[in-house]
């Protein structure tokens, strides 16, 4: 067994003494209805809890109705009815030996007229990056009514029975807005030099510290580097996080980097390595004398007892890893390692959600955020179950059939389990996919599903084997060439003969050789298109890529990427030397040559492109159901049913399951 | 009159070992400090080629003590060839990096000159009064000690390995430019000087050392489905005497323990022939690995990004080559056509 | 015609009493010989004063003696075994009467004509049949069902005893039949007439014949018998019954060093290496295993797939001093620990007490593995790798995990617990949380909840400043004497300095050892485990729970709460008062319970083959109880890991202690 | 054959940080035992007087009245004899400060072999040995692993740790001494009779003064002292952190890295056989084909 004893080792902070070194950072579950928490809040912390996490610092909760960016997302913590909520939350996580801190939150300029009515506040007039309106500069009384609210919030925590609080002053927030050169161009007593810019965040620590007093702990979450040109950098981090630490009023520091601009690194996603800004952490341990905890991107308890072990830091924080995972630190103490299920930063079910005001859950775990509505129970019949499709949708159904205690069967085509994402799996900076099939596989072996890999299943088969339920996971088909395989000449391409063509797929697989100039017809602006562009350019290929149109109608961004992954994805492109074309489609082609058009004013262009490669939707590969849909009760999901994300895939998997 | 800092520089197989830069680099600033005069000391047979990057790290002199002896040198023997220089000139503060042979040798030269030392110091600095306050860690790293030697001279310090930021000296250190003073070693700088002689080496057996000791790593991954497709990364270990590692899918293959398992799951190696079999390179694994030396990447995905990390990237399927590359290894044993062929890392530094 | 009584018949010139004689003396020599070397190993044995409490051994020899208590655990067998228990001790009567009859000529004892010979005829006519029965069952066990629990042990001596056994019946019945068919006068015994009617109709040599006949066998089969005792596994129908008068009146304490001399100092060696290293009661013990297997059958370890077998330990034990008895025999130098008893047995021990609760004939196996362990460790320093850190802990920090001060003042101070002595004479209880209520971060939450509630309750309680040493439960029972006494010295001086008188506990084993063992050392303290202190509390109302407490339990019995110290019902009526669901009992409860495999030191060694956790754990959750309570700390820590390594699913039953229940009702 | 073993009662504290806000150790929480390294030394000793046959092993301390501890421990492990060097509590002496002292006793008694801990774990420096070798003229080897003497030649082979557990080779005529190290032994655990003989057995003791020193705090035998304590905090070893003062873009550069230096090292392709001619060749220009009896009598399981 690995030995973990510094990750479980105990950690007294401000006089609290916390069993391990886990801290599940603060993250907004968007749990919220009509801006109070719920039942499903007081279930997602106790699972948590239960996991055997040490400390819980809960979400984001809003002190100030002025700014609150969304009301249906953040639990806004300005109004009296909140206490008793929060009162059943902390019983919940102390059942379970956890502590737990509340975090207070002031959205400053990030919050807007759209959701609220009401412009942000700031240090400055200047728009923030998330929405870009402009912010009122708040005047003294505005400040001083601002340091109040975060007492007052304090106040309600400590009659809620919290272990303490912490300070949001990261991402971007208001606090920050004053602390960052990037945002406050004041000229008064709370701008310019640092004192002047640290002078409210100063404020706050010293009133909430008053309300607390010395029983509760104070904590800070901040940022370590803002990551922008003109924000501040790790070297003032250094002197402001000294500074606080001097006061004394404060007992441990969180660390994270990023601000508005630089969102993405502030919650990674899966192309940024590993452990990426732990560095900071360590550096600041080194100036101040309170307790540091480093987080961001940190999945592995091995990885976490290094950071430990190293004197990197003296706890580590997660979100996502115990989102998806909430028994992390119970299977880590107890050596299980393969059993945990690890985040692979894919964002499709967390920050994803939020973003479109949607609770989050997770990709590899549906039951997140649904804790007590979703649970694995034993079936009341157990019944013949036949699974067709070794992909995470098929994978998952498995799994949990089986755990309810079906008889279940997996039959996969291919030599090897995984399906589609075995595809994007092989692409650098996508490889983390792997550990998603991994779990998978690890899932199915634990529960003993039979798995019949190189059979293709068909009907005849399933007649014979007589079973009561079929669930067809068989995943969907590849459009190789719009022009033939796709019906509608709207989206159809002309490809004149000897033209070299090949499916984005085929060339991640390898199958398809592309030429050294490539064209990418990007129909949907999908990861598919992204990727295979890097790869290609990886490759030292000359890429262009075409988008027909960034914005889809309903959202704020292409759909089935999150704003996070898709703006690393597109500095990836960038330093990579792809070229971009968005509002055109590609039309026709022919040897050497593509006809792209302006998909507003309907003019053509042309490129010089060795190869064209189609990234095209895919189609669900209806055959075998259509054969067996009125003789026997046959259940599609995932691709089979419609090609969409892995999320929906577990997700279906799952469901179907549970649902026999 | 000014104070006068020597370091001296470990030189390993013609290279300045890293913990000796870190030494001279925390030596500069203590100088820059104290406005004092920094000088480096060596002892090599080919001192001249690194003479530079001596002088860039901020050394204003470099005494380099010629040995024409090619057998390892051991302690008590440079102690020996050091004490004389340095009873000469005389220096206030003398620093070793806090390696094996560098904290051995100091102990040797501290016997030898009947002075302190301080070892494994993460800070130095000097007092108002000019003494050398040296800060470490002891009591099993439960307390820290500042420590002083106030009257004998030099104050030696070793300087933990691996705390100090290596930086180059922003200027010139000396107006006049760097000077080099060569001397040739005393004699019992070549033929030792305590009676213990050495004998040789016994290097550590590549089956039972951690493999985050290991000098040479033969690791399999993905590629090797179970134990006997495994079977041949192992037989090349035997050839190389290099230890058997792999990826997280090798011991999900239950082709290794997890022991043996590189990357953020399992432990962070620094071999310096690293051959990956296998393995496509997710940062999962790399983030283990990347302090290696020498990369050599058997994939059969040519685009696999751990070719793009490998001194030498084979494209190929292992199954294939690792037969061969073993058939090979094994005549070469036979035929003994690799003269002059140097244990990788044996002498032990 | 006149029936001649085979005694007064004339064989080969020599009349039948002298036959008769001849029989009695050449088989009483014998036997004496063969008991000769018996009592002298108990004779050259270490001394064990056994003599106290004459009453209460007596009331026990009733129980398990002659009522065998413990019998009906199995009940085939059990049952079987009172009757042929029954039918020896009536039919010995008829056996020594025969035997007299033969001695002088046919001639009764004379109160076997009256009344009592009536009377004692109608009964023992009834039992010959019933004990035939009997022993046709015991042959169909023994034969056809063949269980487990008898493998290891001879199935032919069995069989030649329970022949013998039968046979003594059977002959008795011929020749009694046999006489009164032949005087044909009417008898009132069912069962005589109807042997008397079965003979009847041949002709009247051939009844003589049978009658003389069966008169002898029955003797011989009864000599036989009688000698064959000491050579076997029946030595215990002569031993049994002392041994159980000699039993271990306090089963909390273990076997001291030496029974008159505690003080390892007053000892150069330790334990037992050899025989005599034995106490006369130890084998005692070993004589009288009636290879029942009930111990083995019971034995966690064993289950568990350790090599550890209670009745093969005892047995091999016994065979080697027979070995060593035997005239042929030259004396061997094999020690017992190593060579007769492998070390892996030696050390598979939870000391759970589980044999000793089911051994019909109040064996003490676990004293003598501890006297094993004992030797191993003080004379040898032999013992698992995995401890020595143990040892080494507790001899230089006095706890099992090497911990330092700043871990009891951080409890002392999140607890806000008053400090012992400081307020002395205010002061009812000490509160002594065990090591793990001061230094584990998990049972620290139970040792916080303990106090919370004493606090409720306004208990006049107190903590020592420092804490206190371990109690040295596990350096006992892993055979380390040394550092026993070493930590028993440090807090007997510590508790009896700062006038201790009553002591609440959080930990079975210390309650246990603080109890039953310190006062050997000079401390005398009440002990109470604080699940009897609170359910006093309860009853007293002196804390009230205001909610319920809304998930269905299960009850997890320690070892050395409930077998060692027959705590069972306050931690169920605890449960019953503050749940409001109902209290499930798990498959092997209260005396039966199974171990969770930490007794004995297996806290800290390694446990290669066999997790005993993880069956128990099974055990558990088989009604699929939201919460598992349990009331030790090592249960505790066992039984959680034990559940998430042998349940798939994460949402395991949770474990939890009776303090944290009744707080999650206050 | 005359063992004389130098064993140290060190000071554990076992505790995060021993400091207290005074800058004062926390002597509370401290606990006494004998330096592991030197019990690893004593138990070495031992195997060699019983690999011998003959001969004494005689444990040296140096400390006030309560050292004597580590001495009957020592005993109980089985060494022959204990020698106190008895100093005032409170005396303070450096690693040149108890060499001296041990030196001049040990010059006084028979020896042909000493041995000393590498490192002691309270002051962590692992000089005494050195510098006590020295004083005495003493051929000396550190970090001993493995020690086989030839009793008839008077010679000694020795394996030295180095690190990536290699070891290095070395004899040396005795007398001589030797700093053991961990991985030499595994230390018996005393028996209940050993340990009843050392508890009652008599321990010559001899005063630092006797010896001639003034055993004053100060003492001019003393080169370094320790002139403050702090609370103690890890120092990370180096971690690859972009410099604040390159550009935000150029810091994300080198983060999206992983670190990881992309080399443009050549790429080989073709049939099994020629790649694996392409890698000897790489190998073997490198020199990193180690020679044979790098590999000699090694096979794996």
């Amino acid at each position: 067994m690995t030995d973990l004893a510094h990750l479980f080792s105990p950690l007294t902070i401000g006089g609290k003494t916390i069993k391990n070194r886990i801290l599940q950072s603060a993250h907004i579950t968007g749990f919220v209805e009509n801006g109070l928490p719920t039942d499903r809040h007081v279930k997602y912390y106790e699972a948590r809890a239960r996991g055997g996490v040490g400390l819980i610092v809960q979400e984001a909760t809003v002190v100030s109705p002025d700014c609150q960016y969304h009301p249906e997302m953040f639990p806004q913590g300005y109004r009296p009815e909140i206490t008793p909520w929060l009162r059943k939350i902390t019983e919940a996580v102390h059942r379970h030996d956890a502590a737990i801190f509340l975090q207070l939150w002031h959205g400053g300029h990030v919050s807007t007229s759209m959701h609220t009515w009401r412009p942000g506040w700031s240090s400055s007039e200047v728009p923030n990056a998330a929405f870009g309106e402009v912010p009122v500069e708040m005047d003294g009384r505005m400040i001083r009514q601002a340091v109040q609210q975060f007492a007052d919030l304090a106040q309600k925590a400590k009659e809620a029975g919290y272990d303490g609080v912490e300070l949001n002053f990261c991402h971007g927030y208001l606090q920050q807005q004053f602390l960052s050169p990037f945002n406050n161009i004041r000229t008064d007593e709370y701008g310019g030099n640092l004192e002047n810019r640290m002078r409210f965040g100063m404020e706050i620590i010293a009133a909430v510290r008053q309300v607390i007093g010395r029983d509760m702990v104070l904590g800070i979450r901040s940022a370590a580097d803002e990551f922008i040109a003109g924000g501040f950098t790790l070297d003032d981090a250094k002197e402001f996080t000294a500074r606080w630490a001097r006061t004394g009023d404060v007992d441990y520091l969180n660390l994270t980097v990023a601000t508005s601009k630089s969102g993405p690194y502030a919650v990674p996603p899966m192309m940024v390595p590993p452990r990426p800004f732990v560095y900071c952490a360590a550096e600041i341990r080194q100036v101040v004398d309170i307790p540091v905890c480093a987080g961001v991107r940190i999945n592995d308890p091995v990885m976490a007892n290094a950071i430990i072990e190293n004197g990197e830091a003296d706890m580590v924080a997660m979100a996502r890893g115990l989102l998806c995972d909430p028994e992390f630190p119970n299977k880590a103490k107890a050596g299980r390692l393969d059993d945990i299920r690890q985040c692979i930063a894919c964002n499709e079910g967390c920050w994803e959600r939020f973003c479109h005001h949607e609770p989050i859950t997770c990709m590899q775990n549906p039951e997140a955020g649904r804790e007590g509505e979703f649970q694995i129970t034993p079936a009341d019949h157990p019944r013949k179950v036949m699974v067709i499709g070794g992909g995470c949708a098929g994978m998952k159904a498995a799994a949990v059939a089986k755990q309810r205690g079906h008889q279940v069967d997996l039959y996969e085509k291919s030599p090897e389990l995984g399906g589609v994402i075995l595809i994007p799996a092989k692409v650098p900076g996508r490889q983390e996919l792997e550990q998603a099939v991994r779990y998978l596989k690890h899932e199915i072996t634990s529960v003993g599903v039979p798995v019949h890999l190189n059979t293709e299943v068909t009907a005849e088969m399933i007649e014979a084997k007589k079973p009561d339920v079929v669930i067809l996971a068989s995943g969907g088909k590849t459009i190789r060439n719009p022009g033939a395989d796709v019906v509608g000449p709207g989206q159809a391409i002309q490809v004149a003969a000897g033209t070299d063509i090949a499916a984005a797929e085929d060339v991640l697989e390898g199958k398809a050789e592309t030429g050294q100039r490539v064209v990418i017809a990007d129909y949907q602006n999908y990861m598919k298109g992204l990727i295979t562009a890097e790869y290609l350019a990886d490759q030292g290929k000359a890429v262009t890529l075409v988008v027909p149109f960034p914005i889809r109608m309903m959202t704020h961004n292409s759909y089935d990427i999150d704003i996070m992954t898709y703006a690393v994805q597109l500095r990836n492109l960038e330093t990579k030397g792809v070229k971009r074309i968005s509002e055109y489609e590609v039309k026709r082609a022919a040897p050497g040559k593509v006809w792209i058009q302006n998909v507003f004013t309907e003019e053509f262009e042309e490129l010089d492109a060795d190869t064209l490669v189609i990234s095209y939707w895919r189609k669900a590969d209806t055959a075998l159901y259509d054969a067996l849909k009125d003789r026997i009760d046959i259940r599609r999901i995932g691709d089979a049913l419609s090609p969409r994300r892995v999320i929906n895939a577990i997700y279906e998997g799952y469901k179907v399951a549970t649902e026999i | 009159m000014n104070k006068i800092i020597w370091v001296y520089i470990e030189v390993v197989e013609n290279e300045i070992v890293e913990t000796s830069l870190e030494a001279l680099s925390e030596g500069h600033r203590l100088a820059e400090s104290a406005a004092a005069h920094l000088a480096a000391v060596m002892i090599g047979n080919d001192t001249d080629r690194l003479a530079e990057t001596v002088l860039q790290h901020g050394a204003a002199t470099l005494y380099a003590i010629e040995t024409k002896s090619a057998d390892p040198p051991s302690p008590a023997g440079h102690a020996a060839a050091l004490a004389g220089l340095i009873r000469d000139h005389g220096p206030d503060v003398l620093l070793f990096g806090g390696t094996l042979f560098g904290n051995d040798l100091a102990v040797y030269l501290a016997a030898e000159l009947q002075t302190g030392l301080a070892k494994n110091c993460d800070k130095l600095a000097f007092s108002e009064k000019g003494i050398l306050e040296q800060h470490r860690l002891c009591f099993e790293n439960k307390v820290h000690t500042i420590e002083v030697t106030p009257q004998a001279r030099p104050q030696m310090a070793t300087i933990e390995p691996g705390i100090v930021k290596i930086g180059k000296a922003s200027k010139p250190y000396r107006p006049g430019g760097p000077e080099i003073i060569r001397t040739q070693a005393a004699a019992s700088a070549d033929v030792d000087a305590g009676a213990a002689i050495h004998l040789g080496f016994i290097p550590a057996d590549p089956r039972t050392i951690d493999i985050s000791d290991a000098s040479i790593i033969v690791a399999g991954g993905n590629a090797a489905k179970d134990v006997n497709h495994f079977a041949p990364v192992r037989e090349l270990a035997d050839c190389l005497g290099a230890a058997v590692a792999g990826s997280r899918a090798a011991v999900d293959n239950g082709c290794i323990g997890r022991d043996r398992q590189i990357g953020q799951s399992g432990k962070t190696v620094a071999p310096d022939l690293m051959i990956s079999c296998g393995i496509s390179g997710a940062h999962a694994h790399t983030i283990g690995m990347k302090g290696s030396k020498t990369i050599i990447a058997i994939n059969s995905d040519k685009n696999a990004p751990i070719h793009k990390m490998a001194d030498l990237g084979v494209v190929g399927d292992m199954h294939g080559i690792l037969p061969e590359l073993i058939k090979r290894l094994k005549t070469f044993r036979t035929t003994g056509t690799q003269d002059g062929l140097s244990d990788p890392k044996m002498d032990g530094r | 015609m006149e029936l001649m009584h085979p005694s007064v018949q004339i064989y080969f010139g020599i009349p039948g009493y002298l036959v008769a004689w001849l029989l009695l003396i050449v088989s009483t020599a014998i036997f004496s010989v063969l008991m000769m070397n018996r009592v002298r190993l108990l004779a050259a044995a270490k001394p064990d004063p056994r003599f106290d409490g004459f009453s209460s051994r007596t009331a026990a020899l009733f129980q398990y003696g002659f009522l065998q208590k413990r019998q009906p655990e199995y009940l085939a067998s059990g049952v079987i075994h009172i009757i042929i228990f029954w039918g020896f001790i009536v039919l010995g009567l008829r056996s020594v009467d025969i035997l007299t009859q033969g001695l002088f000529s046919g001639h009764q004892m004379s109160f076997m004509n009256g009344t009592f010979g009536k009377v004692y005829h109608h009964i023992k006519d009834g039992f010959e049949l019933i004990t035939l029965f009997a022993c046709i069952g015991a042959f169909y066990i023994r034969w056809v069902q063949a269980p487990k629990r008898y493998a290891e042990s001879s199935r032919i001596e069995a069989y030649v005893v329970l022949f013998l056994i039968s046979s003594l019946m059977v002959t008795d019945l011929f020749f009694e039949g046999s006489g009164y068919a032949m005087t044909a006068d009417q008898t009132t015994y069912p069962v005589k007439r109807l042997t008397a009617s079965l003979l009847s109709g041949i002709s009247f040599q051939t009844l003589k014949s049978v009658y003389t006949v069966s008169f002898w066998m029955h003797l011989v089969a009864f000599f036989l018998f009688l000698n064959l005792l000491p050579l076997s596994k029946h030595f215990h129908v002569i031993t049994a019954l002392p041994n159980i008068w000699f039993r271990k009146q306090n089963p909390g304490e273990l076997k001291p060093i030496d029974w008159r001399e505690p003080n390892l100092e007053a000892h150069d060696t330790a334990g037992a290496g050899r025989l005599n290293d034995f106490t006369w009661k130890q084998i005692l013990d070993v004589y009288t295993c009636t290879e029942c297997g009930r111990c083995t059958d019971t034995c966690p370890a064993n289950i568990a797939g350790r090599e550890l077998s209670p009745k093969k330990l005892i047995t091999g034990i016994r065979d080697h001093a027979y070995a060593a008895q035997s005239p042929f025999s030259t004396p061997s130098s094999r020690e017992i620990a190593g060579d007769i008893v492998s070390d892996a047995e030696i050390w598979g021990c939870t000391t759970c007490g589980a044999c000793e609760d089911q051994c019909p004939v109040l064996i003490e196996h676990v004293d003598k593995i501890i006297d094993l362990r004992r030797h191993l460790v003080l004379m040898k320093g032999r013992f698992p790798e995995e401890i020595e850190p143990l040892f080494r802990n507790l001899e230089t920090y006095h706890n099992p995990w090497g911990y330092g001060g700043d871990e009891v003042r951080q409890w002392i101070a999140e607890t806000k617990a008053s400090l012992w002595g400081r307020t002395r004479d205010a002061m009812d209880v000490l509160y002594w949380p065990g090591c793990a209520g001061f230094f584990d971060q998990r049972y620290k939450n139970v040792s916080r909840a303990v106090i919370r509630l004493l606090q409720s309750a306004d208990v006049r309680f107190g903590v020592m400043k420092d804490g206190v040493h371990c109690c040295g439960d596990f350096a006992r029972r892993l055979g380390n004497e040394y550092v026993y006494q070493l930590l028993v010295r440090k807090n007997v001086d510590v508790l009896q300095k700062e006038g201790v008188r009553t002591i609440v506990s959080s930990c079975p084993h210390c309650c246990n050892t603080l109890k039953n063992e310190y006062p050997r050392f000079g401390g005398r303290f009440e002990v109470i485990h604080h699940t009897e202190f609170l359910h006093q509390l309860l009853a007293q109302g002196r804390i009230q729970p205001q909610k319920k407490f809304d998930m269905s339990v299960t009850y997890h019995d320690p070892c050395y709460l409930g077998r060692y110290n027959a705590v069972y019902d306050p931690p169920r009526e605890i449960l019953h008062k503050v749940t409001n669901r109902r209290v499930l009992e798990p498959k092997r409860s209260r005396n039966k319970a199974f171990c969770c495999g930490a007794g004995g030191g297996y806290m800290w060694l390694a446990e290669t083959t066999g997790r005993v956790n993880e069956i128990r754990a099974k055990e558990l959750t088989l009604h699929q109880p939201d919460v598992t309570a349990t009331a030790c700390p090592y249960c505790l820590f066992m039984l959680t890991e034990g559940m998430t390594n042998a349940n798939a699913s994460p949402a395991s039953c949770q474990i939890m202690d009776i303090a944290e229940i009744i707080e999650m009702a206050m | 054959m005359d063992i004389i073993v130098c064993i140290k009662q060190a000071a554990r504290y076992n505790i995060p940080n021993a400091v207290d806000s005074s800058g004062q150790l926390k002597t509370e929480d401290r606990v006494l035992i004998l330096n592991p390294y030197d019990e690893i030394a004593v138990e070495e000793a031992l195997r060699i007087r019983e690999k011998i046959g003959s001969g004494s092993v005689t444990l040296v301390t140096v400390g006030p009245a309560r050292a004597q501890a580590v001495l009957r421990r020592g005993l109980a492990m089985g060494a022959d004899a204990g020698l106190h060097l008895l100093s005032e509590n409170g005396h303070f002496f450096d690693a040149w400060g108890i060499a001296a002292i041990l030196s001049a006793a040990i010059s006084k008694m028979p020896h042909d072999l000493l041995l000393f801990g590498r490192l002691a774990i309270d002051d962590m420096r692992g000089q005494v040995g050195v510098f006590t070798a020295g004083l005495l003229k003493l051929p000396v080897v550190t970090a001993a692993a493995r020690i086989d003497i030839d009793h008839e030649k008077r010679t000694v082979r020795i394996e030295r740790s180095l690190d990536r557990g290699n070891r290095e080779l070395l004899a040396c005529p005795l007398p001589a001494a030797f700093t053991v190290d961990k991985v030499a032994n595994r230390p018996r655990y005393p028996t209940w009779p050993a340990r009843k003989q050392a508890q009652t057995a008599v321990i010559k003791a001899v005063s630092v003064e006797a010896l001639g020193f003034s055993g004053e705090p100060g003492e001019k035998i003393n080169k370094t002292f320790i002139s403050r304590y702090a609370p103690p905090k890890l120092r990370p070893k180096k971690i690859l952190a972009p410099d604040s003062s390159m550009s935000a873009a150029n810091r994300l550069k080198f983060i999206m890295s992983g670190g990881m230096a992309k080399k443009s090292g050549e790429k080989l392709g073709g049939s099994p056989a020629q790649l694996a001619d392409g890698i000897i060749a790489f190998l073997s220009e490198r020199k990193m084909i180690p020679p044979d009896h790098f590999l000699a009598g090694r096979t794996q399981k």
